[in-house]
């Protein structure tokens, strides 16, 4: 029944393989790892060893083992089937005595020496309590999940996906992508008008997050140009979504700082020029390589004043062998110096025909100087979206852009994510919701135009009478 | 000291709640003698409490100081010994304003529970209200009981231990309002609608599952009631703070070729982060939500019972 | 069964008598009322006479004919029961014609003029509509409301209640109350911790709503000071409550103009001062009584000059009364003034105690420096709350109270209000929402501190870690 | 144009968005000769359209201007004729990502509805992917398969006229995502089951009842989908704009008697509202949400369907 030409580039693509990146997840937990053998990674407070998940199926679920070893677990095995759940419909027949677990401590550790699996535990747990069946649903929820992080050590091993990522960065880490929710990311992508075959200008502060996210959507065709402040673009969130490499082609940089210049038509190509930018970007980045190499060239050149004249053969060798080093080192500086060149000229083009094809920023920087700097590479009729944690700075963007006009359709907004808990006679929201997914400015690029004073009659008179109706009212009561 | 009569000085006996710090309480029962330890050292009731006027500044034994405040319900709410899942005050001040309360409303409520709700209705419906409230777990309906009495109110209330779906108010032809808490109101509504007034009244039914919220529905439509209306509150905190932004540096603006190459000479770019190691920032003040706040508490069922 | 002794004052006070407010209720649109003879009063469009309904119980129901007359519907027929839903699961098999109806505009008119009523029509209308039965229940509903609206004409008097009243304020004219939304009153009115016997300060500028809330809590027991800017409180709301009318005496009033007077103790209450107040105000109100009273004094100085001096006694005897009137009016002005100096003194009096209970604020003005200067008239450890339909102002509020000091438990609040429709099988939020309630801030007084450093110190410690936080996270992906 | 690939210029044959103010849209596709009426005048679609950019502001023939914008998806969902409710970006933001959905990816939905949804899906599946979108009602399926013609997106897309409950999506072992929009959906989850691909794939239902969910959510565990998850979001926008609040007079600042003699003299109390009608007031820039927003869509349940 299944179509013949897909199972087999399915089947290939869906085993794990070594050097991939790869999600971990337990329970609503996740961890993104790279795949690479006799290597330990920690998730959830455990040394895990990779190796046993290679070859295998993505979406496997694994047993870790007491010595960090994978153990492929059968299918059906691994949903959470703590389903003999008998909740009492409140909790007013429990008294707490402190008895109501009647497996002690010691028992529990015997189980775990025999070898029995972390929900096998639980379930013991849940059949040696007294009280289990009278509490109520929330609270059996509550004991579950207490006992569950103590005790199971299951491990799905998951391909990358934006929605992973966002998922995973959200729960773990989100002061890394500026408390970016996922819903969030998803308006982000869906107003940017983010497809195949655009050209896409990226400024975030989100770990390469939202990076990754364009690129995702975008699969590998057309061009994304990543904004980056400071010495170098931030690209480990890209980075894992494991994208195959002709993906990073399409790909390019340019310095924020070179903005104003390249706007200008003052941007310098020169290899003098390139030389200061890459030592001043070593300079901030905190473990550049570059700086290493430069040191050790420092040294060589140090040394020989040092040293006594001397004209052993063995001695003038190994000059001669250090003197090829360090030349094939500058050799190898100027050929990344060229490539850097190379690369920044190469994204400076497709800035300068200022026919981008949308503009997402994301960032904990103030957005406003940034939005309306960039806007410029944009093409008209074309979407635009800034996302920030705050809504203040969002405002100083849509007051910014209505004085100066070229953009329409401007929509401040916000959203509330809900999550449900479906279940026979037990349906209701999910107790712990998300503050905030923080705020958007989205809007669509329009040709200059050609008078201020026409531009400002643009949109603005709905708004208008609305606050003069504020007004009347307010002098009505007063 | 009273939950229903603010005093202006504290006296032995009173419950009194010590404010140590940000969302940092704790309830204490004023007596002679007596030493209470907090993080900021001891506070000795007699010297440091009695006499002292509420809302005044009490130096621990550690130098440490805290307020003593006067108890309200809302305080009590969010400082009382749980016995059960307990109501908040965004539900509390919705079922209280839509239950139309006041100052002499006789009040049915079920289940009793850890009282958060009852100190609430004895607020409002003093002086001369009343609350007839069931819970059918008799150490509980015990504990409350003895907190109405701790709390100067238990002449404006009766507990009562029974099954309210069975027994139900043990009262007849007396309230203006009741209040469902309990896994099954919909067993109740039948002893419910004999608690009203015969010129009736409202009624309203906490259930955090929607089946709850649909068998309750269906059975107040069935009993005659009116004005069925099912809602839910939910309330955000925010956070007020100062955030500081850096700005993005975008190169020196608008040069002509000349100061182009001045800013593109390698001593004037290397300078900039050395004269300048972060980015120039803006401060605005704003507030925001929590990471995670009460994604849901419970459904709020209304209903008028009409006379008759 | 039913408490005897209850019954009979209960049979009292259910009967709508003349003279009292009432409210009109036609689905969810409520109308304040008071009830008089022979007036014409208009809800929804349609003239109504109020005397049928006097002598009636609270919560009757009404035919409104076509005269405006009242007739008193039996009960149980008076819910809307157009429950004959049969709804189509989605809407596929209509195919819009314009043919789905089969009832003409003639139809309608004639089946009108037989009498029938409203709530007949539109089951006539349903009857004959072919696609009805198919529609989406959502375009069923939205049928039956459009109907509804056109063809009934119940209405259902209701005795005033706080919650009616804010309901019907903020489904009419959010505007008049600074969209105070009914869940956001209930909050303040339970963080005010408003109960009888407690003395509270007022400033609303939402038409005397909140201040009825607040008297209702009270049930006529404690006081009331309403702070008012301007000529004179603004009390229509309150009025629409019918409060008793010793709840009046409960309720005192005193103008913000004087209140930094009254704080510096230089209030002056002599009656000089007070006929300035009270031209003062005249200016301000629009349509002063007094105002009207004091012009047709100056006409009637003005006349003798113009008038011959005849000394014939008819014309004595009309100057003689023209005297006495005069005198009288001078006298009853006279007696205002000195009553108004009571009240005036007697709300002095009440605030100079500094002794109040709480403190509750709604007002169209910037809160900040209301709230600062007000607060010096509660006692310590009494709760306060300011509402405010905008964020900025309250942040303001917040950040003064911090750094002066004398609060603590300060909480900047919004809230959601979500309604639902359950209905078997067809259970979901309701399809619209309000979009925001407003912004409060509450809060508790203390003693203010003896030194601001070590006031300072009081609560912020966990607001400063999590700034640190924040600027350690932008300074790693820096 | 097309909506899978911007162009620069307007070319005859397209479909253009033109944009007449704040929230005020309409679409319309340009040919060679004709006119479009619009409130600031007609637009002469040779003249006014042809040949022009994107973006570019067209002056009708009354002299008002319009902006002519590329169409996407999302003006699209504003834009688009009902033929039923419609899912909004919101919504249409969360399915996308959350069906895994990216260049490439295969997808059937059911139903095609007015194609507000479909529209955006084959944006983000183009170039490689593929749409097999099942409408139940024999016009909008017509009416969807001349949209895409239109919209030059056909290649993308097969639509079919058919019951997706009892005839399913028409294609078997070859979806990476699913989309249900359809009163029972739970009757066409057997059918998604089959229409996957052997490595399994995504599956979103949506439903605006919660009982159309839960039975769902209970046929998707008996037909072993994994990581059912149940979620709602909902927008607001926010109305961007000054508001000046008056301040409050509170009589001069601590006036000492002599001071304050001055102030209670009639002159200066009856000066002040003369040289100041109002009252001074403060002005700031807010955002405020709108009266009345959607407070409800529908609930979206996903679910993975496993490998097997």
């Amino acid at each position: 029944m299944a179509d013949p030409l897909g199972v087999e580039s399915d089947e290939e693509e869906c085993r794990i393989c070594e050097g991939e990146y790869v999600v971990l997840k337990r329970g609503e937990v996740y961890k993104s790892v790279q795949v690479e053998k006799r290597k330990k990674v920690i998730f959830e407070k455990q040394w895990i060893f990779m190796d046993n998940a290679v070859g295998q199926l993505y979406g496997s679920t694994f047993e870790v083992d007491s010595g960090g070893i994978l153990n492929l677990r059968k299918p059906k095995q691994d949903e959470d089937s703590t389903d003999n759940k008998e909740a009492g419909l409140d909790n007013r027949h429990i008294v707490d005595d402190g008895k109501s677990q009647k497996l002690t401590r010691d028992d529990i550790e015997s189980l775990k020496e025999q070898g029995l699996k972390g929900q096998e535990i639980i379930q013991q747990l849940i059949d040696n309590s007294t009280t289990f069946k009278d509490k109520t649903e929330f609270a059996q929820e509550k004991y579950i999940k207490k006992k569950k992080k103590k005790y199971e050590s299951n491990v799905t091993v998951l391909k990358p996906s934006c929605r992973i990522l966002a998922m995973m960065y959200h729960g773990r880490e989100p002061g890394k992508i500026c408390h970016l929710r996922y819903d969030t990311l998803a308006h982000m992508l869906t107003m940017g008008n983010i497809h195949a075959g655009s050209k896409i200008i990226v400024f975030e502060t989100c770990a390469g997050l939202v990076l990754g996210s364009v690129m995702e959507r975008m699969g590998g065709h057309g061009s994304v140009v990543q904004m980056y402040p400071g010495g170098g673009p931030v690209r480990a969130g890209m980075e894992s979504f494991g994208f195959p490499s002709h993906f990073h082609e399409t790909l390019h940089e340019f310095p924020l700082c070179k903005v104003n210049a390249l706007l200008s038509g003052t941007l310098n190509l020169d290899e003098k020029d390139m030389d200061s930018q890459s030592n001043d970007s070593a300079d901030k980045e905190k473990s550049g390589s570059s700086q290493v190499s430069s040191g050790g060239g420092e040294e060589g050149s140090s040394e020989p004043q040092s040293m006594e004249v001397s004209l052993d053969p063995a001695e003038a060798k190994k000059r001669e062998e250090r003197e090829k080093l360090r030349e094939q080192k500058a050799q190898e500086k100027k050929a990344k110096l060229e490539e850097k060149r190379k690369r920044l000229a190469a994204a400076a083009a497709l800035l300068e025909g200022r026919n981008a094809d949308g503009l997402v920023i994301a960032s904990r920087f103030s957005p406003c100087s940034a939005l309306l700097c960039l806007l410029k590479f944009v093409a008209p009729s074309r979407p635009f979206v800034v996302y920030c944690q705050y809504r203040e700075p969002l405002i100083e963007c849509y007051t910014k852009l209505r004085e100066q006009g070229g953009a329409i359709s401007l929509r401040l907004t916000d959203s509330w994510l809900r999550h449900y808990q479906v279940l026979p006679n037990r349906t209701h929201p999910v107790l712990l919701m998300s503050g905030g997914g923080g705020y958007l400015l989205s809007g669509i690029t329009v040709a200059a135009a050609a008078s201020g004073a026409q531009q400002k009659s643009s949109e603005p008179a709905a708004k208008r009478i609305k606050l003069d109706e504020i007004t009347s009212t307010a002098d009505s009561s007063a | 000291m009273s939950f229903v009569e603010y005093s202006e000085f504290i006296k032995e006996g009173d419950v009194v709640i010590i404010f140590l710090g940000h969302e940092s309480m704790m309830p204490i029962k004023v007596e002679a003698g007596a030493q209470t330890q907090t993080r900021y050292g001891a506070i000795r009731h007699s010297s440091d409490l009695i006499g002292r006027r509420f809302g005044s500044k009490v130096t621990c034994s550690k130098g440490g100081w805290v307020y003593v405040l006067h108890p309200t319900p809302e305080l009590w709410t969010v400082n009382l010994p749980h016995r059960t899942q307990i109501l908040y005050s965004t539900d509390i001040a919705n079922i209280t304003l839509m239950l139309d309360l006041k100052p002499g409303s006789v009040v049915c409520e079920s289940g009793t529970g850890s009282g958060s709700l009852s100190h609430a209705i004895l607020r409002t419906i003093a002086p001369s209200g009343h609350l007839h409230t069931v819970e059918f777990h008799a150490q509980r309906a015990e504990k409350a009981a003895q907190e109405f009495r701790d709390h100067k109110v238990a002449h404006l209330v009766t507990v009562r231990n029974q099954d309210v779906c069975k027994e139900g108010f043990g009262v007849v032809g007396v309230a203006d309002a009741v209040f469902l808490d309990i896994p099954s109101p919909w067993e109740a509504i039948v002893h419910a609608k004999k608690a009203f007034k015969r010129k009736g009244g409202r009624l309203c039914s906490f259930s955090p599952c929607i089946e709850q919220v649909q068998r309750t529905c269906e059975t107040l439509l069935e009993q005659g009631f009116g004005e069925i209306c099912t809602l839910e509150v939910l309330q955000r905190v925010h956070d007020v703070r100062s955030v500081t932004m850096p700005l993005v540096y975008l190169g020196p603006e608008d040069g002509g070729p000349e100061s182009a190459k001045m800013t593109t000479d390698p001593a004037a770019e290397e300078a900039r982060p050395v004269a300048n190691p972060g980015y120039q920032s803006v401060t605005c003040r704003t507030a925001t939500p929590p990471r995670e706040m009460a994604g849901h508490t419970g459904y709020l069922t209304f209903a008028t019972k009409p006379r008759g």
